[in-house]
C-alpha cells in the first residue's frame, strides 16, 4: 500500500530504508510547520507555498499550518527550524536553503521526536525522516539530452545558469555535463542569469551581440528561457533550440513561435506532496526514506494540453490548485 | 610617487571624475577586441540595459548632494511593478499607470524627505526600512494575488527607437539633461549646493533647508518611479523580488561620477558616465567569458582602482 | 523646568551626551519582550531563550564591529563577504589550527586594505568597502562554488557546547562585549575614535589631528577591528551551519548597520554607545523570533519588520539632517 | 642666549599667494609679545608655522638656540610651544575634560584612561580662569565664550615655555578679558614667553610689552609698547593715520523700523520692550550671557522665548516663531540676521567668496526660478567691504579671519534688507577694517536702514550706536543714549538692577 505523494514520484530502488509503521503516529489534530528556503524568491516559490497551504487546508485534521520563510538566508532557516521546534509542531517540512546549512537544526528536530520531511533540495546529512527529491541532475539532463538530440551531437551552445552558489543551479548544470559527455557539443559561453528575466535578458543580449552564431541554448529554466527567446525575436533572428520549464508564459511563447524546445518538469505541487508525506507519517503509515521525482520532459503536445491562455505568465505547471484558486490568483487582467 | 601626485598634469587629470576615464578605457578595450561592436545599434542595446539604474542615479545624486541617501529605490520599483502586473486595476490605460507610478513615487519620496528633514531620522535607516516595508507590502499583496502579465504596450514602447537610438536611452539622456539644467540653472540648484556645503550656513542665509531636502527626496522618489516604469517595461512580467543591489549600485555609480555626500564636482554627467561604466564593464567581461566569480573580483577591483586614482589627488 | 534640559529629557532625546538615543529603543525592546512573554507560552522557555542568543549572536558580533567604523563616520559593506569567506575557509579540508588563525589573518588584511584605501588613498568608505565586498565574494565563490564541506568538529562544539552549564553562545556574547567595551571605553584608542568621529561629523576632518591624534592610523585600525569581528561572526556561523557557504553572509552588512543605527549610533560619526548597539541587535532578534512564535505568515513578516523598524527609527529624531 | 624662540627669514606661500615674506621674530622669556596687523597680514600663518600646523617654505626656527622643525602640533607642544588657535578647534562631541587632555590622556591601571585625574585637573584649570563648569559637560553644550575659555584653558594649562594666543578674546567680554589678563601676567612672572594677537587696542596696551607689526606678510617693525601710543601703532599697521574710528552719529529719529513688546525670554524673567527706528543703530549692552543674544535670536526663531510681539512694516508677529522658518520669515520682512559664529553658522567655507555673498539673494527667490548670476553684486560688495581675496572665486575658508567676517557681512548687505540684526559686527576684525565696517553700518542707517546689534566690546557699542539697551537677567534694565554712555555707567546699570 504505497502512499500516493505526487504523480511522477517513485520509490528509489536501492539503499532505501523504510520508516517503520506507527513511529510518528499521533492523533489529530495536527500542527504542521514548514520552513521554506524563500517563499518570495520568485513566482514559482510563491506557488509552492500556495500549493502547500491548499493541501493543508484540504485536510481537516491539520488545524494549523505554520509557514516560515528563510528568504534565502541560511542563518534564518536555522533559526526558523529552531523556532518550529520550540513551538512543538507535530511535523516539519523543510525546503533547505543549502545542502548543509540546515543539517544541525534538522538533527535537533529529529532528536525532539519531530519527523522531518525534505523536498526541493537535498542535504548532505541523513538525519531527516523522508525526502521527495526532484533530481536537479535529472532536470538538467532532460534539457541536455534534448539539445544533444536536436544538434545531432555537435555544435556550440550557450549555457544560462541560475543563481551562483545555489545547489540547485550546480546540480542542474551537472546534469547537463552528463548529457554532453562523449558528444562534440561545446559550451561557447556560460553565464549566470539568476533565473530572472532581466538578468537573463541582459546576458543574452550581450552574448548575441558578441557572437550570434549559436546552435542551441541550455537554459536552467525559470524565467530565463522567455527572456532569451525575446532577445532573438527582438533581433529578428531565428530562435535556436532552447530548453525551458513549466511556466505558462513560456508555454504560450513556445506555442506561438513554434521553436524547438523541451520543458523539464518541476511541479510546484511538491509543496502539496510534502504535506501528504507529513500526514502519512502522523497517520502512522510506513514510508520510504527516499522518493525520487524524475519525470520525463514535456513536448509541445503535452504543453498544449496544459497551457491556459486565460491565465497569466506566472503560473507553473503541473498544479494542484483548484480552478477557483487558479482563477483567483492568475486570471489575466 | 609623490612627484607624480604633485604634477600639474596629474592634478588636472584627477579633477575629472573617475567615471570618465574608466569609460574611455572600457571603450578602448571594446574597440580593440570587438571593433564591430562600436556602432550605435549595438551600443544602444547595451546602454538600454542600464537605463533603470541610470534614472535611479539621477535621484540618488540629488539626495547625496544634500548629504542624504535614498535606499528605497528597490522597494519603489517592486511596488510599481506589482501594481502594473497584478491586474488589481483591470483594464487600466498606460496613462493611468504612469500617473499612478509617479504619484506613488512622489508620495514615497515625500515621506522619505519629511522623515529625513523634519523628523531628522537617519536617511540610511529610514529609506532602508521603507524599502523593507514596500517589499513586504508587495509580498503580502502577492500572497492574495501573485503578479502576472504587464500590458503589452509597455514592452512595445520599450522596443521603439527614436532618432536611431532605443527610445529608453534617448529618454534617459533627456532626463539627465533636464536634471543638469535644474541643478545648474535654477535657484533650487543653488539651494542644493548651499545645503550640501553647510546646513547651518544655508539656514542663516535664508535657504529653506528642510524644504530643499524634502524636495530632493521627492524628486528622487519620482526618479525611482520612472525607473520602475522603465524596468517594468523591460521585464514585461511581474516579479516578487528585486535585488537590494540596485540602490547600492546607484550610490556607487554616483560616487564614481564624482558626487559624494555634500559635494557635486562631477555634476550630473559624471554619474551618468558612471552608470555607462557599469554597462560596459558587464559587456567587456561577458565578452571575455569572465565567470561569475571573476566578474565580481574584476568589478570590485576596477571600481576601487578608479576611485583610488581619483582619491589620490593632491588637494584633499 | 524645561523638559529637554531635565536629566530624563536629556536621556530621552540624547542631548548632552554622546551615547545617542538608546533609551527609546531600549523601551521598545523591553515592551516587545514583555509582550511576547505574555502572549506566547514558548517565548520565556529556556530553550527558546538559548535559541535567541544563538540566533542573534552573528548579528551582535558584526554589529559591534560595524560600530567601530560607524563611530569614525565610516561604513563597512564588506563584512557580509568576510563572513562567507570565513565559513568557506573553515570548511576547507585543513586542520582547525591552520584555518582559524588563517581567517583572522585574512580578515585583518581585508580590514587593513579597506582602511588604507579610505585613509591614505582617500576613497569613500562606501566605494572602498563595496569593492571589497565584490572582490571577497568572488574569491569565496572560487573557493566554494556551492555550500558544503565540513568545519572542524571543535568549531561546532564552540557554538553548540556548554561550559559550566552555560551554553557557549552566551560566553561568545560576553567575550565580544568585553573586548569591545575595553577597546571603546577602557582605552585611549576608543576615546580617540569618538574624537575623530566628532571631527568628521563637524566636517573638520583635521580637528582630531590638530590634537596630535594619529587619525589615519586609528581609522585604519577601526576597519581592521570591524573585519576581525566579522571573521569571528563567520567562525560562529560556520559552527552553526557546520559547513562552508558562499552566500551565508549576504546582506549581513545591512542588518549590522541597521542594528547599530537603531541603537542610536549616528552614522555621521562621533555619537553612539555599545549598549545601544546591543539594544539594536536585541530589537532585530526579538522581531524575527517573535514573529515566528506568533505564527505571522511569511507574506506579512517582511512588512511587519519594516513597519516596526520604521517606528523605532521614527522615534529617534536627532538634530542633524542626513545620513 | 636669552631668546626662547627665534624665527628667522620665514616665508610661506599658499598656492600662488604669498602669506609671509622673510619675517623674523624673537621671543624673550618673561615678555608678552603682541603681534599686530590688518586682517590677512599673516599673523595666524606665522603662528601656525611656529605651532607646527604649517611648514615654512624657507626660513628657520630656533628653540633656545637650536634649529628645530615641527611636523605637527604635537611636536611643537612637545618642544614646549602651546597654542590657542584663532579658529575654535574643540571637538563638540567630547567633554571639556576630554578636550583638555585629548592626545595626552593619563593612563591608569590596566591601560584604561584615568578619568578621575582628567576631571580633577580640568576642574583646577577651569577654576584658575574663574570658571565653574562641570568638566563632564560636552563642548557642544557650551556657549561660544565658554568654549573660548576652555580653549584658552587647554592652551595655557600646558607644560610649556611659549604660549601663543591667537585672538583669544574675540568672543570674550571685558570682565572675562580681565581674568585672562591676570593669567597672562602670571605666566609672564613665571618667565614664559607669550605671543598675544588681538585687534583690541586697549588689551594690547594693557598687557603687552613688545609689539611686532606685520603688513601684507612682511614685518614692519618691532617696538617696545612703552614707546607707542594707540595712534602711532595704528599708523604703523595701516600705513596712515586713522582719523577717527567711529563715524559721526546720525541725527533724526525716523519712524519705528522694529518694535518688540512684552518679550519674556524665560518663564521667570520680566517682559521688556524695545524699538529700533529708521536711521538708527541700537545696541544691546551688558555683561556676557545676560540675554542679549537670546533676545536677538528670538526674533529669527533661533531661540524660543515664552512670549512677545514683534511689529514690523505694519505686520504683527507673535513670538516664538518656528525655528525652521524664522530666518526666512525675517528676511521676507526685509530683515537680515548676521550670526556670530562665522565658521559654524555663517560661511560656506568650501565655497567661493562670490557664492557666499549671493547666498541670501538666491534664498529670497522661488526655488524653481532661473538662478541669476549676480556678478555685479559680488564685485560691488567686495569693493564696498574691501575684501582682500584673489578674486570672487577664491575659497572663503582660505581667507583670513577678518576677511571672512567681511564676506559674511557682505552677504546680508547685498540683500535689500532695511533692518540688520548683527551679533558681533567686528569679531576678529582689524582696526582699519573695523572703521570701514562702522562706516558702512552708519551709511546703511543714514540711507534709512536700521541696525540692532550686540557686541562684547563696550567701546564699540558706545562709539557706534545711537542708543543702548542694557540687558541684565534676561530683561532690559536701562535705556541710554550712547553719546552719554560710559563703560562704567553701563556696568553700573547692569549690576544695580
Ligand atoms: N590654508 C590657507 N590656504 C590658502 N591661503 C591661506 C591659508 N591660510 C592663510 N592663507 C592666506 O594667508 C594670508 C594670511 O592669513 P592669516 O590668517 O595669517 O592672517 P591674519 O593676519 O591672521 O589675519 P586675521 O587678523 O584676519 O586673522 C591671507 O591672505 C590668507 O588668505
Ligand atoms: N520669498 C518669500 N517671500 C515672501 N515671504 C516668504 C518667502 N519665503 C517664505 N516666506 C514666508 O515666510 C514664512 C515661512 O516660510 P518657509 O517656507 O521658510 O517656511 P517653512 O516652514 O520652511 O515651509 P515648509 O513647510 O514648506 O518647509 C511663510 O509665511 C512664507 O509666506
Ligand atoms: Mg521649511
Ligand atoms: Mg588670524
Amino acid at each position: 500500500q504505497e502512499v500516493p505523494l505526487l504523480e511522477g514520484v517513485t520509490v528509489r530502488a536501492e539503499n532505501n530504508p523504510t520508516v517503520e509503521e506507527g513511529k510518528y503516529k499521533k492523533d489529530a489534530p495536527w500542527v504542521i510547520g514548514m520552513s521554506s528556503f524563500g517563499v518570495n524568491a520568485n513566482t514559482w516559490t510563491v506557488q509552492v507555498a500556495h500549493e502547500a497551504q491548499a493541501a493543508a487546508d484540504r485536510d481537516k485534521r491539520i488545524t494549523k499550518f505554520v509557514l516560515l520563510d528563510a528568504g534565502f538566508d541560511q542563518k534564518k532557516q536555522v533559526a526558523d527550524i529552531e523556532d518550529l521546534i520550540a513551538q512543538k509542531v507535530d511535523a516539519i517540512i523543510v525546503q533547505p536553503v543549502t545542502s548543509t546549512s540546515a543539517n544541525a537544526s534538522i538533527e535537533k528536530a529529529i532528536a525532539a521526536g519531530i519527523p522531518v520531511v525534505l523536498h526541493t533540495g537535498r542535504i548532505e546529512s541523513e538525519a531527516y525522516t523522508t525526502e521527495i527529491q526532484g533530481g536537479a541532475e535529472h532536470f538538467g539532463k532532460v534539457m541536455g539530452d534534448f539539445l544533444v538530440k536536436e544538434l545531432g551531437g555537435k555544435g556550440n551552445i550557450w549555457v544560462l545558469r541560475g543563481l551562483a552558489g545555489h545547489p540547485e543551479d550546480a546540480n542542474r548544470y551537472n546534469g547537463l555535463k552528463q548529457s554532453l559527455e562523449g558528444t562534440e557539443i561545446k559550451i561557447a559561453a556560460e553565464e549566470h542569469g539568476d533565473w530572472q528575466y532581466d538578468k537573463a535578458k541582459k546576458v543574452c543580449e550581450t552574448l548575441y551581440l558578441n557572437d550570434p552564431n549559436v546552435a542551441g541554448i541550455w537554459s536552467s529554466g525559470a524565467d530565463m528561457t522567455r527572456a532569451c527567446v525575446d532577445v532573438f525575436k527582438q533581433f529578428g533572428a531565428a530562435i535556436p533550440p532552447i530548453s525551458g520549464e513549466g511556466n505558462n508564459g513560456f508555454f504560450g511563447q513556445w506555442i506561438a513561435d513554434g521553436f524547438k524546445s523541451v520543458s523539464s518538469e518541476y511541479s510546484p505541487a511538491q509543496g502539496a506532496a510534502g504535506i501528504r508525506a507529513a500526514v502519512a507519517l502522523l497517520e502512522g503509515k510506513a514510508l520510504h526514506k527516499h522518493y525520487d521525482y524524475n519525470p520525463p520532459g514535456w513536448d509541445l503536445e503535452k504543453v498544449k494540453k496544459y497551457y491556459r491562455d486565460d491565465l497569466s505568465a506566472n503560473v507553473w505547471w503541473p498544479s494542484e490548485l483548484s480552478e477557483e484558486q487558479l482563477k483567483e490568483f492568475y486570471a489575466k487582467q | 610617487m609623490s612627484a607624480l601626485v604633485n604634477s600639474t598634469l596629474f592634478r588636472r587629470v584627477s579633477k575629472v571624475p573617475p567615471s570618465y576615464y574608466l569609460l574611455v578605457v572600457l571603450l578602448v578595450i571594446l574597440f580593440v577586441a570587438r571593433p564591430q561592436m562600436l556602432n550605435a545599434n549595438v551600443l544602444g542595446v547595451f546602454v538600454r540595459q542600464v537605463v533603470p539604474l541610470g534614472i535611479l542615479v539621477l535621484g540618488q545624486l540629488l539626495v547625496m548632494r544634500v548629504k542624504s541617501i535614498d535606499l528605497s529605490g528597490g522597494g519603489v520599483i517592486l511596488l510599481i511593478n506589482y501594481c502594473i502586473s497584478s491586474g488589481i486595476f483591470p483594464g487600466a490605460s498606460l496613462g493611468f499607470y504612469v500617473v499612478l507610478a509617479l504619484a506613488t513615487g512622489l508620495v514615497i519620496g515625500l515621506f522619505n524627505g519629511v522623515m529625513v528633514a523634519k523628523r531628522r531620522v537617519s536617511a540610511v535607516i529610514v529609506t532602508l526600512a521603507l524599502s523593507i516595508v514596500l517589499i513586504g507590502f508587495v509580498q503580502y499583496l502577492s500572497s492574495g494575488k501573485p503578479p502576472g502579465d504587464v500590458p503589452k504596450i509597455f514592452a512595445e514602447l520599450f522596443n521603439t527607437r527614436f532618432a536611431g537610438l532605443p527610445s529608453p536611452v534617448v529618454f534617459w539622456i533627456a532626463l539627465t539633461a533636464l536634471m543638469a539644467l535644474l541643478l545648474s540653472q535654477t535657484v533650487f540648484g543653488r539651494f542644493v549646493t548651499a545645503v550640501g556645503e553647510s546646513m547651518p550656513a544655508a539656514h542663516f542665509s535664508g535657504v529653506p533647508v528642510e524644504r530643499t531636502v524634502i524636495l530632493a527626496h521627492t524628486l528622487a522618489g519620482l526618479m525611482a518611479a520612472i525607473a520602475a516604469l522603465v524596468q517594468t517595461a523591460s521585464i514585461a512580467v511581474g516579479s516578487v523580488r528585486v535585488g537590494l543591489d540596485l540602490p547600492i549600485l546607484s550610490v556607487a555609480a554616483t560616487i564614481l561620477g564624482g558626487v559624494v555626500f555634500g559635494r557635486g564636482e562631477g555634476g550630473v554627467w559624471g554619474p551618468f558616465f558612471g552608470v555607462l561604466c557599469f554597462a560596459f564593464l558587464f559587456v567587456v567581461m561577458t565578452m571575455f567569458g569572465v565567470g561569475d566569480a571573476g566578474k565580481l573580483v574584476a568589478q570590485g577591483l576596477i571600481i576601487l582602482f578608479a576611485a583610488i586614482f581619483y582619491g589620490l589627488r593632491a588637494d584633499k | 523646568m524645561n523638559f529637554s534640559s531635565s536629566t530624563f529629557g536629556k536621556l530621552l532625546t540624547g542631548r548632552g551626551s554622546r551615547q545617542g538615543l538608546w533609551l527609546l529603543p531600549f523601551a521598545i525592546a523591553l515592551a516587545m519582550a514583555l509582550w511576547l512573554a505574555v502572549t506566547t507560552s514558548q517565548f520565556g522557555q529556556w530553550s527558546n531563550l538559548a535559541n535567541l542568543v544563538a540566533q542573534g549572536m552573528p548579528l551582535l558580533i558584526t554589529a559591534v564591529g560595524q560600530m567601530f567604523v560607524v563611530l569614525v563616520g565610516g561604513l563597512d559593506l564588506s563584512i557580509g563577504s568576510v563572513v562567507s569567506f570565513t565559513t568557506a575557509i573553515l570548511a576547507l579540508d585543513l586542520p582547525g589550527y591552520v584555518t582559524i588563525p588563517g581567517v583572522f589573518l585574512f580578515a585583518g588584511l581585508i580590514g587593513a586594505t579597506n582602511g588604507y584605501c579610505i585613509t591614505r588613498l582617500n576613497v569613500h568608505p562606501i566605494v572602498a568597502t563595496l569593492s571589497m565586498q565584490y572582490v571577497v565574494l568572488g574569491i569565496t565563490r572560487v573557493l566554494r562554488p556551492v555550500s558544503g564541506g565540513t568545519v572542524p568538529e571543535g568549531v561546532r562544539w564552540l557554538v553548540e557546547g556548554s561550559l559550566f552549564g552555560l551554553p557557549l553562545p552566551i560566553l561568545w556574547g560576553i567575550a565580544t562585549l568585553l573586548v569591545a567595551w575595553k577597546l571603546l571605553y577602557g582605552s585611549r584608542y576608543g576615546l580617540h575614535l569618538f574624537a575623530i568621529g566628532g571631527g568628521v561629523a563637524a566636517c573638520s576632518d583635521d580637528a582630531a589631528r590638530n590634537f596630535g591624534i594619529p587619525a589615519s592610523r586609528n581609522i585604519l585600525l577601526a576597519y581592521v577591528i570591524c573585519s576581525l569581528f566579522a571573521a569571528l561572526a563567520g567562525v560562529f556561523l560556520a559552527g552553526r551551519i557546520v559547513s562552508g557557504d558562499p552566500n551565508v553572509g549576504l546582506l549581513m552588512e545591512l542588518d549590522a548597520i541597521t542594528a547599530v543605527a537603531i541603537g542610536g549610533t549616528q552614522l555621521s560619526g562621533g555619537v553612539g554607545s555599545l549598549h545601544g548597539t546591543v539594544i539594536g541587535v536585541v530589537v532585530l532578534a526579538l522581531l524575527s523570533n517573535g514573529m515566528n512564535l506568533l505564527n505571522v505568515t511569511p507574506f506579512v513578516q517582511t512588512a511587519v519588520k519594516g513597519i516596526l523598524l520604521m517606528a523605532v527609527v521614527a522615534l529617534q529624531s536627532r538634530k542633524k539632517i542626513g545620513l | 642666549m636669552s631668546h626662547l624662540i627665534e624665527m628667522a627669514g620665514i616665508s610661506k606661500a599658499f598656492g600662488g599667494s604669498v602669506a609671509l615674506r622673510d619675517v623674523s621674530l624673537t621671543l624673550a622669556p618673561g615678555t608678552v609679545h603682541a603681534l599686530m596687523g590688518e586682517n590677512g597680514a599673516g599673523k595666524s600663518t606665522l603662528m601656525k608655522i611656529l605651532a607646527g600646523v604649517h611648514q615654512p617654505d624657507s626660513g628657520e626656527i630656533f628653540r633656545a638656540g637650536r634649529a628645530v622643525s615641527f611636523a605637527n602640533p604635537r611636536a611643537a607642544l612637545a618642544a614646549g610651544i602651546s597654542t590657542v588657535f584663532q579658529e575654535l578647534s574643540l571637538l563638540p562631541n567630547m567633554t571639556i575634560a576630554e578636550n583638555m587632555f585629548l592626545g595626552r590622556e593619563p593612563v591608569g591601571r590596566l591601560g584604561g584612561i584615568d578619568r578621575r585625574r582628567m576631571r580633577e585637573e580640568t576642574k583646577g584649570a577651569l577654576a584658575r580662569l574663574g570658571l565653574t563648569l562641570d568638566p563632564d559637560t560636552l563642548v557642544s553644550e557650551l556657549s561660544i565664550a565658554e568654549r573660548q575659555f576652555v580653549e584658552i584653558a587647554h592652551g595655557i594649562d600646558a607644560d610649556a615655555d611659549v604660549f601663543i594666543l591667537d585672538e583669544p578674546t574675540a568672543a570674550l567680554n571685558a570682565a572675562d578679558v580681565e581674568v585672562l589678563n591676570r593669567h597672562i601676567r602670571a605666566l609672564r612672572e613665571a618667565g614664559k614667553a607669550i605671543v598675544y594677537i588681538s585687534h583690541r587696542m586697549d588689551e594690547i596696551f594693557a598687557i603687552c610689552d613688545v609689539v611686532t607689526v606685520l603688513k601684507d606678510g612682511q614685518r614692519v617693525g618691532t617696538r617696545p609698547l612703552s614707546e607707542m601710543a594707540p595712534a602711532s601703532l595704528i599708523a604703523m599697521m595701516v600705513g596712515r593715520e586713522l582719523e577717527d574710528l567711529f563715524p559721526e552719529r546720525g541725527e533724526g529719529e525716523g519712524a519705528a523700523a522694529l518694535s518688540v513688546s512684552g518679550l519674556r525670554l524665560q518663564m521667570d524673567s520680566t517682559p521688556f520692550s524695545f524699538t529700533v527706528r529708521k536711521g538708527e543703530i541700537v545696541g544691546f549692552a551688558g555683561l556676557e550671557g545676560q540675554g542679549q543674544q537670546k533676545a536677538l535670536r528670538a526674533l529669527v526663531g533661533q531661540f524660543a522665548p515664552v512670549e512677545g510681539t514683534v511689529s514690523r512694516r505694519g505686520e504683527t508677529v507673535r513670538l516664538p516663531v518656528p525655528k525652521e522658518s524664522g530666518v526666512r520669515r525675517w528676511q521676507a520682512l526685509g530683515g537680515a540676521f548676521v550670526p556670530e559664529d562665522r565658521k559654524d553658522e555663517g560661511l560656506f567655507l568650501g565655497h567661493s567668496v562670490g557664492q557666499n555673498i549671493v547666498a541670501a539673494l538666491h534664498a529670497a527667490r522661488p526655488a524653481l526660478k532661473a538662478a541669476k548670476r549676480y556678478g555685479a553684486v559680488i564685485a560691488e560688495t567686495m569693493r564696498r567691504l574691501n575684501v582682500k581675496a584673489s578674486g570672487p572665486s577664491a575659497a572663503v575658508g582660505a581667507l583670513s579671519g577678518g576677511n571672512q567676517q567681511k564676506v559674511l557681512l557682505g552677504r546680508y548687505l547685498a540683500t535689500d534688507a532695511d533692518l540688520l540684526l548683527i551679533e558681533e559686527p567686528t569679531r576678529g576684525v582689524d582696526v582699519g577694517a573695523k572703521a570701514e565696517i562702522y562706516r558702512i553700518l552708519r551709511d546703511f542707517a543714514k540711507a534709512g536702514g536700521a541696525v540692532l546689534l550686540l557686541s562684547r566690546e563696550t567701546v564699540e557699542l558706545i562709539g557706534l550706536c545711537d542708543r543702548l539697551y542694557v540687558i541684565h537677567g534676561n530683561t532690559a534694565v536701562s535705556e541710554m543714549r550712547a553719546a552719554e554712555a560710559t563703560e562704567h555707567g553701563i556696568l553700573d546699570a547692569a549690576l544695580s538692577a
